[in-house]
């Protein structure tokens, strides 16, 4: 529509409010993103938000072991910096856990032991002991400092390179592609008779997948199973599809049906007097004009195949060519699943895929698919 | 080989029992083994099968689940399981056992724990389930077992404060109590763990109950013949609220405690200036220490002590995984022959984390002071007691136990709690 | 490389699998009931009455194989013990007796009425704004992008939003805390909030199902005629108006559609639950009940089992609404 | 090649009763055109005849076979929509070949077909567009297009020309009437409003009112002997005039004098019965002429509508308010007279009609043997 | 009580330009018609002055001020659309009554406004259905009836009869019409293909072709002075004989001898040197007599069209052809004689026509001064 005078204040608020919407959205997942290329003690003790500025913590750094120390004509020195990268301001410090901040930059502090301890502003230590020390542990130096937003890669590294992920990617592609067509070329046939055939009991039916559509997976695994293992398919891919389809269908079938149920009547019967069969008529005119539901639809079983692990490990083997990436991800984490830093950059690497599905399925989202087909309400 | 991670015949490995290993020819046989080590774990764990399959040419395949129980049971239940199985708990693969699931181990198998583990009898007994005629039978065989009874800390902070490691369970009080008076906070405390949460309650209360009951009471409590309900079990839970429930001993205070996640735990003890100066934690806890953490210098563990007053010894709580055949065949056979061997606890122990009461094993190999130390703490107990919670029903153990906890730390009264896990108990039975 | 092949191979057959029965089962009944010769009519009212079969037969067989089956083995199962013995009602029985199961079906009722109604609400919302603007599609992608994340990335997610700290345990990391502490209040924690922590469980979950909910209204908003939506403007109608009195009513069978499903999904919320609280603090919902019987521990198949028959009973007036909605439309 | 047979045809929309009892015969090659009031049921019929619509009872046979419940596609038939019903994703080009593709026709011969008709239809520029990139009148002639390139038996046109202006109207008219020239065998359907196009193409004329068929005929008989008030209004544009009155002389010319003085005298036999019977003098607006002798209505023009070729004079008179009158000529006499006349506003003018062109109505129904 | 100026307005979609340099005033309370071929624009310039449709170029001022970019529902006006765009989901009662509802009328006053249009389009019956249920006929009123209910400053009708039967469609018109005197002072922009509704409502018709605006003008200075020979042939239906010939003689009457033989006299003025030059002469059918004397054209009559109550006669004919002809006159001559001549198929008749009626077009321009 290319109306006159929409611009106005309108479309101002309009656009507020979706950006406050979208804010509210993205928030939540922004912070995982910035998670994501921070380290796990990062996460563990600082909130998100400040990795974005600069901001001032107390951190604990040991110096130089004391056996580096040099003589400095009477005493022995030990010289370094305590920021890793060199860069920082400290605003106070101290060198034991009671006081750790007891001492502005530059001040002296003298350890129990007698030796002299000083940081500056920059960061720079010196030690002083007034005989040769030994031990290869260093001293512990509390500070507080001002540390720049500090960000790495390594999470990203650490899944994206971590061994079989290249292969998991190809098996959950293998798992994926299939179990979210067939279910849509099933589903979108009993769609169409559903909403278009004269069929007796079709409202039961109806409403029978709709029931379905509540059964909790879990119930279905051990039987589904018992049923693959009997019949012989075993754990396989054509297990898993099969398994994927029947999940997906009920709300598959659901769906499209609403929608091709919508279709102006006056279309489909005049494929029908043109000689259409209804197989043709389904593939040369509901197909087409499906193509927002049948989008709708296949980005959520796509989404939902690539993110399943459960029925994965149900229904696949546990091969090397058959474990899919969500598994691999699983095994980067420890048994005991901690590695939030792990998790926050494997999420981000697995949404790659789904949203460009996402982006290139949404084009047939479309506007006025049925203009100019039929006039009147 | 390329997969090995100790050249054959270097160190001080036992090397014979791997060699004997080669007598057994498993040429293609193939071996998939399921449990739940995933990440560093699961490396871990393959090392070691890869001697296997190196001496025998078979082909293990090793899998890891973050749902094992839920896996393991479909699997079986489908018709489908691995030829192996790890169970974190003996709870779920007695109850497999019980259907029939599992594959009794041969008879000279309970004979031979018995002669090469520590405590042999009572490994035989953590293993030995009804099986689906009800006829008891060898089928579990512990490998890899961790102690949970330790407390974690600083030295350096209890050196900067001038505090000494508690000896006595009332020393490691009046420590608490003065760090307290210090004006400091002595534990930290985390029971979140998602859908887990409150696990690591369960292991406080059974500390407690060894520290205050004697362990007959203790094996009576997991059996329920002592009901949850018994004021014995009450007062271990109350000596657990005695810390846990106590604002000035826990870090953040005891409202924090159920939902602290007890991975970001242990981070209090590494902060600056310290949240908290005790972690009680098994021995896997260093894994989710700073990066960078070196345990016995930067961090280290002591025994979580007993009353001296009650002489009760010093119990230790521990746990294992249990391997099970859930797919009998050749290989499966050979393999669990295999953990027999010194060879397959000897390459974990030589990495890292690896506890075992195979008496047969050369402790040389043991690379880190601490777990050295660990053993020692294993070894100096004078009684040794399997983590109640997974010898209990799955619907207690890992259910209301939890979650029963998870209610006491939030307030609810200990009596009441105890009561209504009692309950869901004898719905059970 | 063998994998691709092997994988695009196997889609392919499988595809064109389906295509195929599809195809040939329909040019096997125009050869078994010709619509031409003596009795055409005939012919052609039995293959009429048999081809809207054939279309369903594959899903009907996918579905009842997939999902009856097992629905039908799981209400036998409810009527037996772990042992497999049966035991009649008896798991009703104790169903009916169990606090826990009082509470998740309190809970899941309140699930059942504020996530469906949130997350319909405000993926109406952002579908008909974002319809409206030039970065609209990007903005959608935004609002949809919780739908993509797995659902481990999500309780990550949310524990940076709802993590408490007490009082010395450092900053907060949690951004409602620190948000909370800025404005001057006091940290919370607030999954284990009576009540309440059933709200911000709630809230992952319309935070997720707003993105299908989004699309699914947004492809529907977008079928409807837009001479109505001229005429409207015409008529004089405000852009709100528009949308409330026009559009909406066009629509109402996609939000019934978009209602439905996302109540049903209510039904089967688990992951959530079972991973910010595993139910505990009141928080317990029937699905993760029923996962805490059936694989927990020692397995009780019997009691998970009772469990799904009542989740799948408190969807019969769904269903029910469904079959009057399908009659009316059939006149 | 096929003639069809409606044997007491009913249809009913849940409660509505729409159609009642329609008996029709058409035959072979015949062009029968409905007409009737907006919602009368002529779409609803042709839907019925295409199988698009359940017969509710009754029943209509195709070539002697009863074809109720054959599928609209085993009927052999072509229908023009009244709303399109445009394959709104295909272009022209892909709308006007679908059936012919659907039929597995060779490519020359769809693209030959359907190159004749877009041509004949003026839509050759358009043939690669959508539908929604087209006209009211452009969408309307690809609906035309559609049915014209297929071949069928049977051709249902519900209103095809609607939205066309004069000029298409007119060609397509003629292409229509070609069309079936071309093809005597192939039986038409026709619904439509206007008046010249029911004239011009009927070899049939089916009027339809009150659920049922009103008068069937040729477009003259409906013309000149139109059976009721109702049909006698219907046909011809403006409506006829009814003026109430009395029989005052019977015979082979009866006379009406009317209620409003005036005397009219038509060429119909009356008997002595009829003598002093209210009946109405049907006069249509173009047989009145100006006469300065005996008049049948005399009055003073009050409107006066030039139309160009021809004028037409309201002139306010006690009407006869028949079911199919316009609302003008319930109020007024309308006569239209050829050429311009403006200067008759306001004036009063006798006006008279030739005996053979008036009709007497008595009860509804034509006095005419 | 409004005013519009359309000053050079052009309309293009993407890169068709399908309206170009469009001038046109409208002033208050007029009721303008436009009429064209299908597809030349009529439904895109109106849509542009509702609003619907950015325009592309030039300005659109409603009582002098521009309002290019003020939106539809601030310009006051009301639009009956050409597919009806009714509202599928509310009742005929409620679609009415919605831009009432808007503006928040109180109810009596809205229920009094719906009932009133409902009984004048005859859709009380079918107040509580939704438009679904309707036929085209019924839903076409439903369309006109919610521009009705509204009193806007500007009416818009895109066709709004073309799916009423004749009867309807007069009433309608009429309805139009008195709303029209009703509110003398709202304008109305009313598009149409029917040229009785064109000559009957209209004070100036606006003729659309070619991108643009082929004359402005009353209806009967259309008729009578068509400016070029596609108006000629588009006002008027049948369309206007356009016969081929050279001016022979000059003068207050001109003299035009046609290729076919025949001459033609008509009343218009030319000068010498306007001799000899090769012009069209029009005549139109309705003005064609049957003569004894001098004749235009004579001829054998191929197709007797009987209408009732006048004739078509089709002579074959070299023709001028047209841009707005018929493909009937563009090989025929066509004669609309009064009263029924069937009897004159196949007989050769001479035909001949008033001068004043006559006109003369050189190179598709009239040569009136
Ligand atoms: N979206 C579009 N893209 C390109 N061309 C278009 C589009 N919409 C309309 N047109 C063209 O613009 C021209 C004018 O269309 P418009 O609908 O105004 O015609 P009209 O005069 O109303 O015709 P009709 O009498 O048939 O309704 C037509 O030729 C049409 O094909
Ligand atoms: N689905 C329906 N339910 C109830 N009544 C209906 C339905 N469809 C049509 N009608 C009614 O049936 C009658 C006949 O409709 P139909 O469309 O056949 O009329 P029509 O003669 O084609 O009219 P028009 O000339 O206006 O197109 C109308 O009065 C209409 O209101
Ligand atoms: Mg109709
Ligand atoms: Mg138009």
């Amino acid at each position: 529509m290319e109306m006159a005078g929409t611009k106005s204040r309108l479309t101002w608020a309009v656009n507020l409010a979706v950006g406050f919407l979208v804010l509210l959205w993205i928030i939540p997942t922004f912070g995982l993103l910035v998670s994501s290329f921070r380290d796990r003690d990062a996460i563990s003790t600082s909130g998100w938000w400040t990795a974005l500025s600069a901001s001032e913590q107390n951190v604990i750094v040991r110096a130089d072991a004391p056996d580096n120390a040099r003589p400095d004509g009477a005493v022995w020195v030990l010289t370094g910096n305590v920021f890793d990268s060199g860069s920082g301001n400290v605003t106070a410090f101290g060198i034991t856990s009671r006081e750790p901040e007891a001492f502005a930059p530059g001040e002296v502090a003298t350890h129990a032991r007698g030796h002299q301890i000083t940081v500056e502003a920059n960061g720079d230590y010196r030690i002083t002991y007034p005989e040769e020390p030994s031990g290869n542990r260093g001293q512990r130096l509390f500070v507080r400092a001002e540390s720049p937003p500090s960000f790495t890669l390594d999470n990203y590294r650490e899944v994206m390179f971590a061994e079989g992920m290249g292969k998991a990617l190809l098996n959950t592609l293998t798992v994926t592609i299939p179990a979210t067509i067939i279910p849509i070329l099933v589903a979108a046939f009993a769609a169409y008779a559903l909403a278009w055939m004269e069929m007796p009991g079709r409202a039961l039916l109806i409403a029978a997948i709709v029931g379905l559509l509540v059964v909790p997976l879990q119930v279905a695994f051990i039987p589904l199973l018992k049923l693959h293992n009997n019949i012989g398919i075993g754990k396989g891919y054509l297990g898993i599809w099969l398994a994927h389809t029947g999940f997906g269908l009920p709300l598959a079938v659901f769906l499209l049906r609403n929608y091709m149920a919508g279709l102006p009547g006056e279309i489909i019967e005049s494929a029908r007097v043109d000689g259409a069969s209804d197989f043709a008529i389904f593939r040369k005119i509901i197909l087409p004009l499906s193509f927002p539901a049948l989008a709708s639809f296949a980005i959520f079983q796509f989404l939902w195949v690539w993110n399943d692990l459960l029925v994965a490990k149900v229904f696949l083997g546990t091969g090397e060519d058959q474990v899919v990436m969500t598994g691999r991800i699983v095994d980067l984490l420890g048994s005991r699943g901690g590695d939030w830093e792990i998790l926050a950059a494997s999420a981000f690497v697995s949404i790659a895929v789904p949203i460009a599905v996402f982006f290139s399925l949404q084009r047939y989202l479309v506007r006025g698919l049925l203009a100019g087909s039929v006039k009147g309400g | 080989d390329q997969h090995l991670k100790f050249a054959p015949g270097e160190g001080a490995f036992s090397w014979d029992s791997f060699e004997a290993l080669k007598s057994m020819d498993l040429s293609g046989e193939e071996i998939s083994i399921l449990g739940p080590w995933l990440g560093p774990d699961k490396e871990l764990i393959e090392s070691v099968v890869h001697y296997f399959e190196e001496a025998t040419g078979a082909d293990v395949e090793y899998s890891g689940s973050d749902s094992f129980e839920q896996q393991i049971v479909i699997d079986a239940e489908a018709g489908s399981p691995p030829n192996i199985a790890i169970f974190p708990q003996p709870g779920l693969a007695a109850d497999l056992a019980s259907k029939g699931l599992l594959a009794p181990l041969p008879a000279e198998t309970a004979d031979w724990i018995r002669d090469n583990y520590a405590a042999g009898q009572s490994w035989v007994d953590l293993g030995t389930y009804a099986g689906a005629d009800g006829a008891e039978a060898l089928y579990g065989f512990f490998y890899k077992v961790d102690v949970k009874s330790l407390v974690w800390y600083v030295p350096e902070n209890f050196e900067d404060a001038g505090y000494d490691v508690p000896q006595t369970m009332e020393e490691l009080k009046a420590l608490t109590d003065q760090i307290v008076a210090d004006g400091e906070t002595p534990w930290c405390i985390g029971l979140g763990s998602g859908g887990a949460t409150g696990w690591p309650a369960t292991d406080w209360v059974e500390d407690m109950m060894l520290r205050i009951n004697t362990p007959e009471d203790y094996d009576a409590w997991t059996t329920n013949e002592l009901p949850f309900d018994d004021p014995k079990v009450i007062a271990a839970i109350e000596e657990f609220g005695a810390f846990a429930r106590n604002d000035d001993y826990v870090s953040g205070g005891a409202g924090a405690v159920a939902t602290t996640d007890f991975r970001d735990s242990p981070q209090g003890l590494f902060a600056s200036p310290p949240q908290c100066y005790m972690h009680r934690q098994a021995s896997f806890i260093p894994t989710f220490f700073p990066e960078g953490t070196e345990v016995g210098v930067d961090a280290d563990f002591f025994y979580f002590p007993a009353y001296a007053e009650k002489d009760l010894g010093k119990p230790v709580l521990g746990a294992g995984t249990v391997w099970a055949i859930t797919n009998d065949s050749k290989g499966a056979q050979a393999f669990m022959e295999f953990l027999k061997s010194p060879i397959a606890h000897e390459v974990w122990m030589a990495q890292k984390g690896f506890l075992t009461p195979h008496t047969g094993v050369n402790t040389e190999v043991y690379t880190d002071p601490t777990v050295a130390k660990m053993n020692g703490i294993l070894l100096n107990a004078d009684t040794f007691r399997f983590d109640g919670s997974d010898l209990m029903p799955g619907a207690i153990g890992a259910g209301v136990f939890w979650t029963g906890m998870v209610d006491y730390a939030g307030g609810k009264d200990a009596a009441e709690v105890a009561a209504s896990i009692q309950s869901t108990w004898e719905s059970i039975k | 490389m063998d994998q691709l092949l092997f994988a695009v191979s196997t889609i392919i057959v499988g595809v064109f699998g389906c295509v195929a029965y599809f195809y040939f089962s329909n040019i096997l009944l125009d050869r078994i009931y010709p619509a031409k010769g003596p009795n055409a009519g005939a012919n052609i009212n039995k293959a009429n009455a048999i081809r809207p079969w054939l279309f369903v037969l594959p899903a009907l067989l996918v579905l009842s194989l997939y999902l009856v089956y097992p629905v039908f083995s799981t209400f036998f199962l409810s009527m037996r013990d772990t042992r497999g013995e049966f035991v009649g009602v008896d798991n009703y029985v104790w169903l009916a007796g169990d606090d826990k199961f009082r509470e998740s079906l309190g809970n899941n009722l309140l699930w059942l009425v504020i996530v469906p109604a949130a997350s319909t609400f405000f993926g109406l919302v952002a579908a008909g704004l974002t319809d409206r603007i030039k970065w609209g599609s990007v903005a959608q992608s935004l609002i949809f992008m919780p739908m993509a994340i797995s659902f481990v990335g999500a309780s990550v997610i949310w524990k940076f939003i709802y993590d408490y700290r007490g009082d010395n345990q450092g900053e907060q990391i949690g951004l409602l805390n620190a948000i909370v502490e800025g404005l001057g209040g006091t940290a919370q924690t607030w999954i284990t909030m009576p009540f309440w922590n059933n709200i911000f469980l709630m809230i992952i979950l319309i935070w997720i199902q707003t993105g299908f909910a989004m699309v699914i209204l947004s492809a529907a908003l977008k079928g409807i005629s837009e001479e109505t939506i001229e005429a409207a403007y015409l008529d004089g109608a405000s852009p709100l108006q528009i949308f409330f009195k026009i559009k909406i009513p066009q629509i109402w069978g996609t939000i019934a559609v978009v209602w439905t499903t996302i109540t049903v999904t209510v039904l089967k919320v688990f992951d959530i639950v079972f991973a910010m609280t595993n139910g505990q603090w009141g928080t317990q919902v029937l699905a993760n009940l029923m996962y805490d019987w059936m694989f927990r521990g020692s397995p009780d198949f019997g009691r998970g089992s009772a469990i799904v028959m009542v989740i799948m009973v408190l969807v019969t007036p769904v269903m029910i609404w469904n079959i009057s909605n399908a009659h009316k439309e059939n006149r | 090649m096929a003639n069809l047979t409606l044997t007491n045809v009913v249809k009913t929309y849940g409660k509505v009763n729409v159609l009642r009892d329609i008996n029709l015969d058409i035959s072979t090659g015949e062009l029968i055109v409905f007409v009737g009031p907006s919602g009368c049921g002529k779409s609803t019929l042709l839907r019925m005849i295409a199988g698009l619509e359940k017969i509710t009872d009754g029943t209509l046979q195709i070539d002697g076979e009863v074809v109720n419940d054959v599928p609209p596609s085993q009927r052999g038939i072509a229908m023009v929509f009244q709303s399109y019903a445009l394959y709104p994703h295909m272009t022209v080009r892909d709308n006007m070949a679908f059936a012919l593709n659907i039929a597995k026709k060779p490519k020359a011969e769809i693209d030959a077909a359907v190159d004749r008709a877009a041509k004949a239809l003026q839509l050759d520029p358009y043939l690669d567009r959508l539908p929604k990139a087209l006209s009211g009148g452009q969408r309307q002639r690809v609906a035309i297009g559609r049915a014209i390139v297929r071949d069928p038996k049977v051709y249902l046109f519900d209103e095809p020309l609607s939205n066309l202006d004069a000029a298409l109207r007119v060609a397509t008219r003629i292409e229509i009437s070609q069309l079936k020239e071309a093809m005597p065998e192939s039986t038409m359907i026709y619904v439509t409003h206007d008046q010249v196009e029911a004239m011009t193409l009927a070899d049939r004329i089916v009027v339809l009112a009150n659920k049922g068929i009103a008068q069937v005929g040729s477009p003259l008989e409906l013309y000149e002997r139109p059976r009721t008030e109702f049909v006698a209004q219907f046909i011809g544009s403006p409506a006829m005039n009814l003026l109430p009155g009395t029989i005052t002389a019977t015979g082979p010319q009866t006379e009406v004098t009317l209620d409003a003085g005036g005397v009219g005298r038509a060429d119909i036999a009356t008997t002595e019965a009829d003598m002093g019977k209210q009946v109405n003098l049907g006069v249509r607006p173009e047989d009145l002429v100006q006469t300065d002798g005996d008049a049948i209505f005399t009055g003073k023009v009050e409107i006066v509508e030039a139309l160009g070729e021809v004028t037409l004079l309201y002139l306010p008179a006690k009407m006869s308010v028949g079911e199919g009158a316009d609302s003008a000529n319930q109020t007024h006499l309308l006569a239209k007279l050829p050429g311009i006349h403006e200067q008759l506003k306001g004036q009063t003018v006798s006006l008279t009609a030739d005996p053979s062109k008036l009709q007497i109505f008595h009860d509804g129904v034509t006095m005419r043997g």
